[in-house]
Formats: structure tokens, C-alpha cells, sequence
């Protein structure tokens, strides 16, 4: 049995996460697991800065990226993806309750993305000119200073906010236009090794065939999808 | 008020902080590895800077000042990589058939088979290598200043009386330099702990990242408690370990001076 | 003041110098310089502050190289390779050997400061002569009491004074069982009392025979222990003889001048 | 070789940053420096104790835990205090507050170094200035902080790169606003975009070795007009003190 | 030797000390010393090393507080407060400008090293006296021309040899016009020649019938150069007396030993 090492960022709930006992769990771990089940492999997670997450990958240090990582064409000229295991999925904007933007257009505003995502690229080259965009290592450190008053609005997956706002009990809401941006998330591998590729395509292929993934979205998901169903 | 006790008390025991406690171990190893690489290339970079051949001397002193020109961070994201690819060119010249380095697409490593896997420890390795590269060129300055401030008188003395110069160097010159070099590699050594700090840039789960992670406000109840931004707390915490450790170590190195510095520095009369 | 012994003159040579020079750069500190002390005798060289009594001290083991001119010390020269400033010691093994049979006794003492008094005596004969235990440590303790500071054996030389320090570095050099004992302004770094302690230690070697080239700024004491002083200036040897010569019957002018300053110290 | 140029372009706006927050945190610095170290030597038990507490603190933490906890302290401060005094995002803003956690922090390694000094001034001088009937503050002016600043110098040299070289980790605890990016992020980004490390960062190591030169130069020359009074003068030497 | 004036014991006293005792921790240095030093008068002490002498001096201008008893300047008694160890000046004002008519020459010269030697000499007069820069540069440079370095006027400490930097450590005492100048062993870090030098500058001012306190090991130079002697012992005046009764009938038993061992030196 093959053995992949398939490296995550731990700081991405629901895709990935570090749970109480330090962990890593998440619908991408669940999910990998049942890709790994599925072709014959056997896995284990490693768990690396989202910074250094493909340098790391080109360096031989693991052999597959599950992070939240969405398929954008600058990063398919260094990588190669699998087919994608979660849907293209709006972007959002959060703010703090009572915050009234303006979007039309918006301008003066404090944006928070989490740096080297898809959200940071789109907010710099739409936003940069009229607004403030400040990039953090992590999202979750976006969220703490949204928190605390320090940024208007962040702007990230849908499905990343999606459970903060209505677990911060009102407090934090959606706000703005829904931006559709990347190609579905996938798996990441290095070009050269087009047979795993392969193999992991044809197991994402039979998990979304016999619902698996879509169960995996739901649960994670809240049930709020998208789901490959429909 | 029970309840709160438990509470608190299972949550500082999770899993997640075990880690963290667990991951103080990676601190003071890299610390302590770190420390030892550093008095190694220390001596090893004071040797050539003393030594009597000018390209040697050249290549001592272009160590320790090229090293100490430039901030350590940018050392430990430069030096792991350039050490793995290093060693990776060399295992290729070793292992790579030549039909093994033509099938490879992408431009490194040379040959899958040269390829090396990075874990915790390749990292936790590499890391205190890098701490000890870098700091070495300190010590190498520190260990080389005290040699020279030795005074010229006690080693003429050794001479006078007949030492072959190996009799100078260590019956005399060594054993009275360690008090000169102590209270600066005091100082290196405290800069080595201090940037342990800086492991989580390293791909080392240290103690930095998980205070990060714990810290970090967390809505969700799936991933564990939920809270506001604490990561300030676990800084503190942090803070404070470090400040213990410089105690520690301060009251350490204060006993190694006191023996090293028997008769050079004790005045009190027997 | 001594009696110049009239077997003197013909004891053998232990320390010769021929023809010594030697510069600091751009500065020529001796000009060519010759004498002999013979066993048995002691010569004290006075001078003027920089007028090379100690470089020439320093010369006769070899801690300063001599540019030119040879060092022969019991009749055996000192094996030098190379010319001028280049000049280097030819072989190692033999300027050990010298070296071990030349007690010096620096000016600063230099005392090992990470060893006791008694290890300071014990080092050389252990660890150059390479003799037994037991049988130096007696030696070296007897030593310190014979220059009266037994009872500091075990002390570190920074728990010292001056004076005390002096004379276990006289112990030191007396341990290795030297030839000729060498002493750069043995009393310079005294106070008045301690000197006197030490011009006692000294003054007893004197009259036990022990040969000794010494360095002074006490013409007191050059008059009183010496059999032959020399008098430097300006790198050469300006006036030699017996105490009563040189400072009864003074010819030079300079030193005239030299010992009239000294006189009013 | 292009791309060596390129790089040299691509990160000349970046290392003005890191000399943004050196220059804006050094004079800070030394005047905060001088304070402590006359805290730390005064007989004052109060004033000593907090001038002691506060070298220790900082010279025994790491920079990098200083920026972070400084960072989220403010952060956790921000809707109690700054929002309402309208300087919230001033604060909080990493050209803010990047000087700020380095000028707490050098003043500290500034005021060891000052306080070593301050000891080191030959006690004689200060004798000879009593002596001679001065005041304490005529005292302090003529006779020990001309002392004092002079055996500083070569310490605080140092001291002056290496807090240059500090601010190589700033971005690595903030968060970056738009493309305001120092050498080190800078050289990073482009790390992560083609993975050529033997390129991009030595580059960056180069700009800050040559602005550490420029520093040991221009302090060189100081340094030689304060000593102008000691016919050899002790070249300066570039020495490890207590660092970060 | 210097005839003791007969108007000198008439004069009214310029130094007075009266039962001052001084501890360093359980160390008792001065255990009550009293004296008097008059307009016009030289006044040595001497004693061996650690007898106090240094202290004693180093109590007149305050720069260390005894624990106990008085010392008047100009007959006005110098304020202080507290009791022993924790005794503290009393008035600042009062002292700084007492401290200002008392010119210390320091054994060590204490020079300020990053001033020039006029800068040096001129500090004081302008910082603490306040005077005028062009007529304090004037006496300055008259000064160090009477002490025989005029020529060194804009060259640093560190540039001097020892006796120009104790010349110009005794232009620096003069050129605040002092009532009185204190010097601590002026001589004793000089070699002889330097020596001679710096004793000629002293013999000048006494000659010009300057009132002097000077601590000094070289007791030709007390004898030629004092008015009275005193010898402390133990923390005590031993004896004390004209230069004549001190050394030409000495009567202390521990003084006869003292002078044998100088006379020795
Ligand atoms: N290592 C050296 N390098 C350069 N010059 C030196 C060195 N050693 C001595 N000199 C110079 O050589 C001259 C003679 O020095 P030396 O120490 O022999 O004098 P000395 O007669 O012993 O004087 P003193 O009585 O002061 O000890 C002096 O001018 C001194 O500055
Ligand atoms: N600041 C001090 N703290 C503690 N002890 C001191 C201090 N100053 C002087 N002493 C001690 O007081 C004694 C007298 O010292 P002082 O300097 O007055 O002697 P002195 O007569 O001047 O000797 P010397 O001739 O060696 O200069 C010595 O034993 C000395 O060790
Ligand atoms: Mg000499
Ligand atoms: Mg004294």
C-alpha cells in the first residue's frame, strides 16, 4: 500500500482544523480519508503553514495538499489539481452587526483577507485602489480583528464565514455582494506525479458518484451545501 | 465554583494543550543542540580566524561577519532550504542512475530517489543546525576576543618555563580564555533561546504556533471551546517562560564563572 | 656591598651574549650587545626607563628574538633560523630545554592566576620536566617556606599581596633548579616595605652563588648584590665593571647624570 | 542575471520599510535608554526597581513574543479604548506599532549597554569634577556622559544593527496592509511564487548587509570624533552585546 | 629643608581638622585625628601604606564624609548631617563652593581624558566659577607655561607622559585659585626622572608661600619641602612636628622603623 503524505493548514474550519485533542479533523480529513480508503492508499496528515504550503509540496516534504486550496490558473503553472471535491462556492463579506457599508461603490473601507488566497488576490487587484486591504497569516487572526474593531469587513469563502456568523449569535453578519471567485477547491499535487493524480481523480470521481461527498459537505456544512447533487 | 475548577482543569488538559506542553520539548532541544553547534562552529571559526594561513583566516572571518551582517530569521528560511537541497545534490551523485535524473519533469530534486522527506525531526535538526550556524559566528567573535584577552604575561610566563606551545595552549591559554568568553557566550546563549522563539518558522509545531492556535478565537463548537481572541494570554505565558528560562540560565552560567574564574576573578581571602 | 670574588673571573661562562640586536619596527632598541656572566656571578643592568634592560632580559631566553648576534648559555648557542625581523627559534625541543634551566622572574610577577601558589611552583617541574608528585610537591613546598610564604600555599595568587607575589614567583623559578636566574625589576611594583622582603630573598640566592642577570632601578641594591653592573644607554652597553667602578668611579657623563637623578628618587 | 536586477528593483521600496522602523524607534530609543540606565543606577528603590524590572522583562523575551503580545493587547484594547479616542486604527497600524514594540524593546538593550557604561566611567574623573566643586547635573554633563557616550558607542553600534536587523521579523507578527511589505515578506512573496531560494534571499540578505555597512560607517565616524582625544584609538568592532 | 617661618604659627588657620574618625564598613581608619595647617604652610603626611593618609586627605574636601568630627575651611565649619556611616553633606552650596577653593591633585591625575589639557584646566574656572572665557584662557595658558607644558596646551591626557599629566593635573588645582592644594602622593606613579620634575613644580609653589597638604612616600622631598610633619599610624597621629624634630629626633619607635625601611627604598 502506497503511502501519501497529504499536508493541511489546521487553521480552516470546517475544511480543516486542529480539534481538542490536537488533531487535525475537518471535512477535508474526513474526506481524504475516504479517498485514501477508495484508491488503495494509505494516508497521514502533516500539518503546515499555509504560507510555505507549496514550496513544501515541490519539495518533496509530502506528496498532496488538502487545505482549503482553491484551483486558480498561477497556481496550476506550478501545481497540478485533482479534479475538485468541493463546488466553486461564493465569496463573502462579514462585518460586525449595525456596520452599514456602502458597496456601490465601496471605498475607505479596512478589508481583512487571510494572505495567498484566492479572497487576498481578488481584493487586491478590485479593491486595493479605494480601500484599505490588510492581509493576515491566518484567518482566523482576520477574524480576531474583526472582532476587536479593527477591520470593517473580511472578505473569504462563503463556507468559512458562513458558520462563524451564526455561531457569533448576531453579533457578526453578512454584508455586501456575493462574489463567485475560483474553480472549486481540489487537491494539490506535484505535475510530475500524474499517477497519483490519476488515482485520486478516479476516487473523487466514485465518492461524488455514490453520494460520500455530498454526506461529507452536509455534515460539515450544516447542511447549507453546495452539494455536487444538485 | 467546582464545576468552573473542572472545567477549566479539562480544558488545559486537552489534547490540544498537551501538545503545547508537549511541544516545549522542541524548545529546549533546539535550544540546547542549538547551543552545543554553536560553541562547535564557535571554536571551529575562532581556530581558522587565529590560524597562521591568510585564507584560512579569511574564510574564519568571513563566517562570522558575513553571518552577523545579516538578521537571523532570514538565515533559518534560507539555510534548512539550501541544507536539504545540499544534501539532496550530494545523495543524487551517490544513488541517481542516469536514466532515473532523465526521467525527472520537475526542475528538483535531481532524482526521486535523491529526494528527502522532512519531518519534525529532519526540521528540529535542521533548526538547531541553522541556531548554531548562525550563533556560531558569534561565538567564533567571543571565543576569539578571549584568547586574546588573555594576558600576554601568563602565557610569556609558560613559555619562559619551557612549554611546548600545545603545554601553552591548553595547560594555560584554554583554561583561562573559558573566563574572558563565558559572560559572551552567556549573551549567545541567550540569544539562542530567544529565538527558539522563532521555530514556528521552521515547520516545528513549537510553542509558539500553539499558542497561536489556542489562542485564536474559535466560534465553532466542532473545533472546541468557543471564544474570543486569547491569544494574548497564552503570549503571557510564553513571556513568562522565557524570562524563567533567562533566570535559569543567568543563575547557570553565574555558577560556571565562579569555577571557571577560580583565582582569576575570587578576590576574597581564603 | 659584595666582595668581587677573585674565582669569578674564571668560572666558566653561563649566559653570553655576542653582539646583540635587536628593533621594534623603525625603533632600535639594542645596538650590539656583548657580555658574560659567568657562574656564580651576579650582573645587574641599569638604565633609564626604554633603554632595553628588559628587551635585553627577555633576549637571553628567547622570549624577544634577537634581529642579529647570538645567545649562548652554557656555552651552547641558541638555534635561530632566519634573518632580521624574520628571525624564529631553529629548534623547538632545545629552547625548551633552555628555557627550563633560565628561571625568569617578570616584573608583573605573572603568576598563573588559575592556579594556587603551590600548583604556580608545581607546574614546570611537573609538566616540563615531567618529574614525580610527591617529590616536587615536597620541593616546592619547602620553597615557599625558604621565601617565607609556606603558609600561603593554597592560596590563589589574586589573594596576594604584591610583595608576596613576587616572592612566589621567585619559588617558581626557583623550583625548576635553573642555572641562572633571571629577574626584570623584581621590587619596581612594591611598596617600600615589601621591597625590602624581596631584596632579602634575592640578596640570600646572591650570597648561595646562584648565578643571576638582573634588571634594577635600585642603585641601593645593584651596589650591595651585584658583582658586575652594566649601565645601557641608547641600546649599547655605555659603562660596565665591578659595583666599585661603576659607581664610585663613574666615567660616563650620561650615567653620572642617571645616577644623580636615581640619587634624588 | 536579469533576474538578480529585477530583484534588486522589486525589493529597493521594500528595505525602506525595515529602515522606516529603525530610524523611527532608534532615537526613541536612546533617549528612553539614557532614562533607564539612570533608573537602574539610582538609589532610589523605587525608581530602580522599575527601571531593573523593565531591562529584565524585555531583554529576557524574545522580540518576536513581544510584537505578538503587544499585537493582541492592543487588538483586545481597541473597542475599550482606542475606538473611542478616534485613534483606533492608528494604533493598531504596523507602522504604529512595529516602532513602538522596537522602541520598548531597544531601549531596553540600550539601557543595559548605557548602565555598563555608566559604571565604567573612571571613577577619578567624576572625583576630580567633585572636586573641583560641580553640581551633580554639571557632573552628569561635563564629566560622565561625555565618558559615557564614548564607551557606549561601540555597544550601541551594535546595538543599532542589530535592531535594523529586528525589524526583518515585524511583518512575520503583523498583519501587512496593502503592499506595504519590508524586505523579508517582500523577499518571501517572491520565495513562494517561483521557490528560488538561492535568489530571493540573498538578495534581501544583501540590502541588509549593505544598510548594516552604511550603518558601521556612518557610526564609524562618530565614533572617531568622539575619540579624537586617545591618540591610538581602538578601531570599532563589530561585537556581539545582549542581543535579541 | 625649609626654615620654619616664625610668623607661620601665627597665621590663622586655613585647614582645620578636629577629631575626625572615619570607618570603611568594620574597618577603622582615622580614630580621631586633629591639626591644624596655616596660611602659608606645607604640611606632609606621611605613613606607610594603609595608615590612612590617602582617606584623611580625601576627608578635607569631603569627598569622603567622616563619621564623626569636624573639619573648617577658612575657620567656617563644613555642614553635615546625620550620624556615622550615614553622615551626609549638609549643604550643597556650601560645599561646592568650599570644594572650589580646594585644589586636589590626585595620585592618578584624574584628567579628564576627553577634554584638551587647556580644556582641563579651564573647566572649572568657567563651569563651576562662572568666570569669563578669554581672561580664564589667559590665566590657563600662563599656568600650564609655569608649570613648564605650556607647549602641550591642546594635546589630550592620553598624548602626556605621566609627569606633563601631573603638571597639568597641579595647573588644573592652581587655576582655580585655590586657598589651599592637596596632593595626594603627586609623584608616586612617575619614574625617577618624571619624578624630579613634578617635585621642582611643588618646591616652587611652596616657595611662593602657598598653603599645602601633601600625602608623599619620598621623605627627602618632606623633609626639603614642609613646614611640619605628620606621621599617622594606625589611625592615629604618631608624631608630628617640624620637618627637623620629625626626622632629625625622631622619638616613635614605629617611626625610626618606618624611616630605616624608606631610607632603604
Ligand atoms: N613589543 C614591543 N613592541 C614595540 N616596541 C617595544 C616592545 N617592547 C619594548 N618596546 C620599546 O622598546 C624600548 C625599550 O623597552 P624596554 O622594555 O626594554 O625598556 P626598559 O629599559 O626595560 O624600560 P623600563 O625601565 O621602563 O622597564 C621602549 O622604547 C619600548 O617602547
Ligand atoms: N572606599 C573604601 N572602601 C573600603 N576600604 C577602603 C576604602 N578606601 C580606603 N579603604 C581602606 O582604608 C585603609 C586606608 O586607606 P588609604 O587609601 O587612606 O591608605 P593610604 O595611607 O593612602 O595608603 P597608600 O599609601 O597605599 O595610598 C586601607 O586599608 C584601605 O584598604
Ligand atoms: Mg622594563
Ligand atoms: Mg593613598
Amino acid at each position: 500500500q502506497e503511502n501519501v503524505r497529504i499536508a493541511t493548514e489546521g487553521a480552516y474550519a470546517p475544511w480543516n482544523f486542529l480539534n481538542d485533542s490536537g488533531e487535525p479533523a475537518g471535512y477535508e480529513i474526513d474526506l481524504a480519508h475516504a479517498i485514501c480508503e477508495q484508491a488503495g492508499l494509505s494516508c497521514e496528515f502533516i500539518v503546515n503553514d499555509w504560507d510555505s504550503i507549496i514550496p513544501n509540496l515541490l519539495a518533496g516534504n509530502y506528496d498532496a495538499i488538502m487545505a482549503g486550496m482553491s484551483i486558480t490558473e498561477e497556481r496550476q503553472q506550478t501545481i497540478n489539481f485533482s479534479d475538485e471535491y468541493f463546488p466553486p462556492d461564493p465569496s463573502r463579506y462579514v462585518a460586525l452587526a449595525g456596520a452599514a457599508i456602502d458597496f456601490e461603490p465601496l471605498s475607505g473601507a479596512r478589508i481583512g483577507v487571510q494572505g495567498g488566497t484566492i479572497q487576498a488576490d481578488h481584493a487586491e487587484s478590485n479593491l486595493a485602489q479605494d480601500n484599505t486591504v490588510i492581509s493576515f497569516t491566518t484567518a482566523d487572526q482576520a477574524v480576531a480583528d474583526l472582532a476587536a474593531g479593527n477591520l470593517d469587513a473580511i472578505f473569504a469563502d462563503g463556507a468559512y464565514v458562513d458558520p462563524i456568523v451564526s455561531a457569533s449569535g448576531g453579533s457578526i453578519e453578512y454584508t455586501g455582494p456575493e462574489i463567485m471567485i475560483g474553480e472549486g477547491m481540489a487537491v494539490g499535487l506535484r505535475k510530475e506525479d500524474a499517477d497519483l493524480t490519476a488515482r485520486i481523480n478516479d476516487a473523487i470521481a466514485a465518492l461524488k458518484a455514490d453520494g460520500t461527498v455530498d454526506g461529507l459537505i452536509a455534515q460539515w456544512f450544516d447542511g447549507r451545501g453546495p452539494y455536487y447533487a444538485d | 465554583m467546582i464545576e468552573d475548577v473542572t472545567f477549566w482543569l479539562s480544558y488545559l488538559t486537552n489534547g490540544k494543550h498537551l501538545a503545547w506542553y508537549g511541544s516545549f520539548q522542541f524548545t529546549i532541544f533546539a535550544a540546547l543542540v542549538g547551543g552545543f553547534f554553536a560553541v562547535v562552529f564557535g571554536l571551529l571559526g575562532a581556530t581558522l580566524k587565529a590560524s597562521r594561513h591568510f585564507p584560512l583566516r579569511l574564510i574564519g572571518s568571513t563566517y562570522s561577519s558575513i553571518v552577523r551582517g545579516v538578521p537571523d530569521v532570514l538565515f533559518f528560511l534560507f539555510f534548512p532550504l539550501a541544507f536539504e537541497q545540499a544534501v539532496e545534490w550530494f545523495v543524487s551523485t551517490q544513488v541517481c542512475t542516469p536514466e532515473a535524473i532523465a526521467a525527472q519533469t520537475s526542475p528538483w530534486p535531481p532524482c526521486k530517489e535523491a529526494n528527502w522527506f522532512l519531518g519534525t525531526g529532519e526540521y528540529l535538526l535542521l533548526a538547531s543546525v541553522s541556531l548554531g550556524l548562525v550563533y556560531g559566528a558569534f561565538a567564533t567573535n567571543v571565543i576569539h576576543g578571549a584568547m586574546r584577552a588573555v594576558p600576554a604575561g601568563q602565557l610569556e610566563a609558560a613559555r619562559a618555563y619551557g612549554m611546548s606551545s600545545t603545554q601553552v595552549l591548553w595547560r594555560v591559554h584554554i583554561r583561562q580564555m573559558w573566563v574572558y568568553a563565558l559572560p559572551g557566550l552567556s549573551n549567545v546563549w541567550m540569544l539562542i533561546v530567544k529565538s527558539t522563539s522563532l521555530l514556528s518558522l521552521l515547520q516545528i509545531a513549537d510553542i509558539v504556533l500553539w499558542a497561536d492556535r489556542l489562542g485564536a478565537p474559535n466560534f465553532l463548537p466542532a473545533v472546541g471551546l468557543v471564544h474570543e481572541d486569547w491569544r494574548w494570554r497564552y503570549y503571557l505565558v510564553l513571556f513568562v517562560f522565557y524570562i524563567l528560562v533567562t533566570w535559569l540560565s543567568e543563575r547557570v552560567f553565574e555558577a560556571l564563572m565562579r569555577r571557571a574564574g577560580r583565582g582569576i576573578l575570587s578576590e576574597e581571602p581564603t | 656591598m659584595k666582595q668581587a670574588e677573585p674565582s669569578a673571573a674564571e668560572a666558566s661562562p653561563v649566559v653570553e651574549l655576542r653582539n646583540l640586536h635587536k628593533s621594534f619596527g623603525a625603533l632600535e632598541v639594542l645596538k650590539g650587545i656583548s657580555f658574560i656572566a659567568r657562574e656564580g656571578q651576579v650582573v645587574s643592568l641599569i638604565g633609564s626607563s626604554g633603554s632595553g634592560k628588559s628587551t635585553l632580559l627577555r633576549c637571553i631566553n628567547m622570549l624577544e628574538i634577537p634581529d642579529r648576534g647570538e645567545v649562548l648559555i652554557d656555552g651552547e648557542a641558541v638555534a635561530l633560523k632566519g634573518e632580521g625581523p624574520e628571525r624564529r627559534i631553529g629548534d623547538e625541543n632545545q629552547i625548551r630545554r633552555i628555557r627550563s634551566e633560565l628561571g625568569m622572574v617578570f616584573q608583573s610577577f605573572n603568576l598563573w592566576a588559575h592556579l594556587t601558589i603551590l600548583e604556580n611552583v608545581m607546574e614546570a617541574p611537573l609538566v616540563v620536566q615531567k618529574r614525580q608528585r610527591a617529590e616536587v610537591e615536597a620541593e616546592a613546598r619547602a620553597m615557599l617556606d625558604k621565601v617565607g610564604i609556606g603558609a600561603k600555599a593554597d592560596a590563589y595568587p589574586a589573594q596576594l599581596s604584591g610583595g608576596q607575589q613576587q616572592r612566589a614567583a621567585i619559588a617558581r623559578a626557583l623550583c625548576i633548579n635553573p642555572r641562572v636566574m633571571l629577574f626584570d625589576e623584581p621590587t619596581s611594583a612594591l611598596d617600600p616595605e615589601l621591597e625590602v622582603e624581596v631584596l632579602r630573598v634575592i640578596k640570600l640566592l646572591a650570597d648561595e652563588g646562584r648565578t643571576m642577570v638582573l634588571v634594577t632601578h635600585d642603585m641601593d641594591f645593584a651596589r650591595s648584590v651585584s658583582d658586575r653592573v652594566i649601565f645601557l644607554h641608547q641600546g649599547l652597553i655605555e659603562e660596565e665593571g665591578s659595583p666599585d667602578e661603576v659607581f664610585g668611579a663613574t666615567r660616563s657623563a650620561r650615567l653620572k647624570q642617571f645616577l644623580n637623578a636615581a640619587n634624588h628618587d | 542575471m536579469q533576474a538578480f536586477l529585477d530583484d534588486l528593483a522589486i525589493m529597493a521600496p521594500a528595505v525602506l520599510f525595515n529602515i522606516y522602523f529603525a530610524a523611527a524607534s532608534i532615537p526613541i530609543g536612546f533617549v528612553l535608554a539614557v532614562f533607564l540606565a539612570l533608573g537602574k543606577a539610582s538609589s532610589n528603590p523605587l525608581v530602580n526597581l522599575l527601571s531593573r524590572g523593565y531591562i529584565y522583562a524585555f531583554r529576557g523575551s524574545p522580540l518576536f513574543i513581544q510584537f505578538f503580545m503587544f499585537y493582541s493587547l492592543a487588538l483586545s484594547l481597541n473597542v475599550a479604548v482606542w475606538r473611542p479616542l478616534g485613534i483606533s486604527g492608528f494604533v493598531l497600524h504596523p507602522l504604529f506599532i512595529g516602532p513602538l514594540v522596537l522602541v520598548l524593546n531597544t531601549s531596553a538593550y540600550s539601557a543595559e549597554i548605557f548602565y555598563g557604561a555608566l559604571r565604567a566611567v573612571p571613577r577619578g574623573a567624576v572625583e576630580a569634577a567633585r572636586a573641583y566643586g560641580m553640581s551633580r547635573s554639571q557632573q552628569f554633563r561635563r564629566v560622565v556622559w561625555p565618558n559615557l557616550i564614548r564607551l557606549a558607542w561601540p555597544a550601541y553600534t551594535n546595538e543599532v544593527v542589530f535592531l535594523f536587523h529586528a525589524t526583518a521579523i515585524v511583518y512575520f507578527a503583523l498583519p501587512v496592509i496593502g503592499t506595504q511589505k519590508d524586505l523579508m515578506i517582500t523577499a518571501k512573496g517572491l520565495f513562494e511564487r517561483d521557490f528560488n531560494a538561492f535568489l530571493h534571499f540573498p538578495v534581501a540578505a544583501l540590502y541588509f548587509l549593505l544598510v548594516s555597512l552604511v550603518i558601521f560607517f556612518v557610526f564609524g565616524l562618530i565614533y572617531q570624533r568622539l575619540m579624537r582625544h586617545l591618540p591610538a584609538q581602538p578601531r570599532l568592532r563589530f561585537m556581539p552585546g545582549w542581543l535579541r
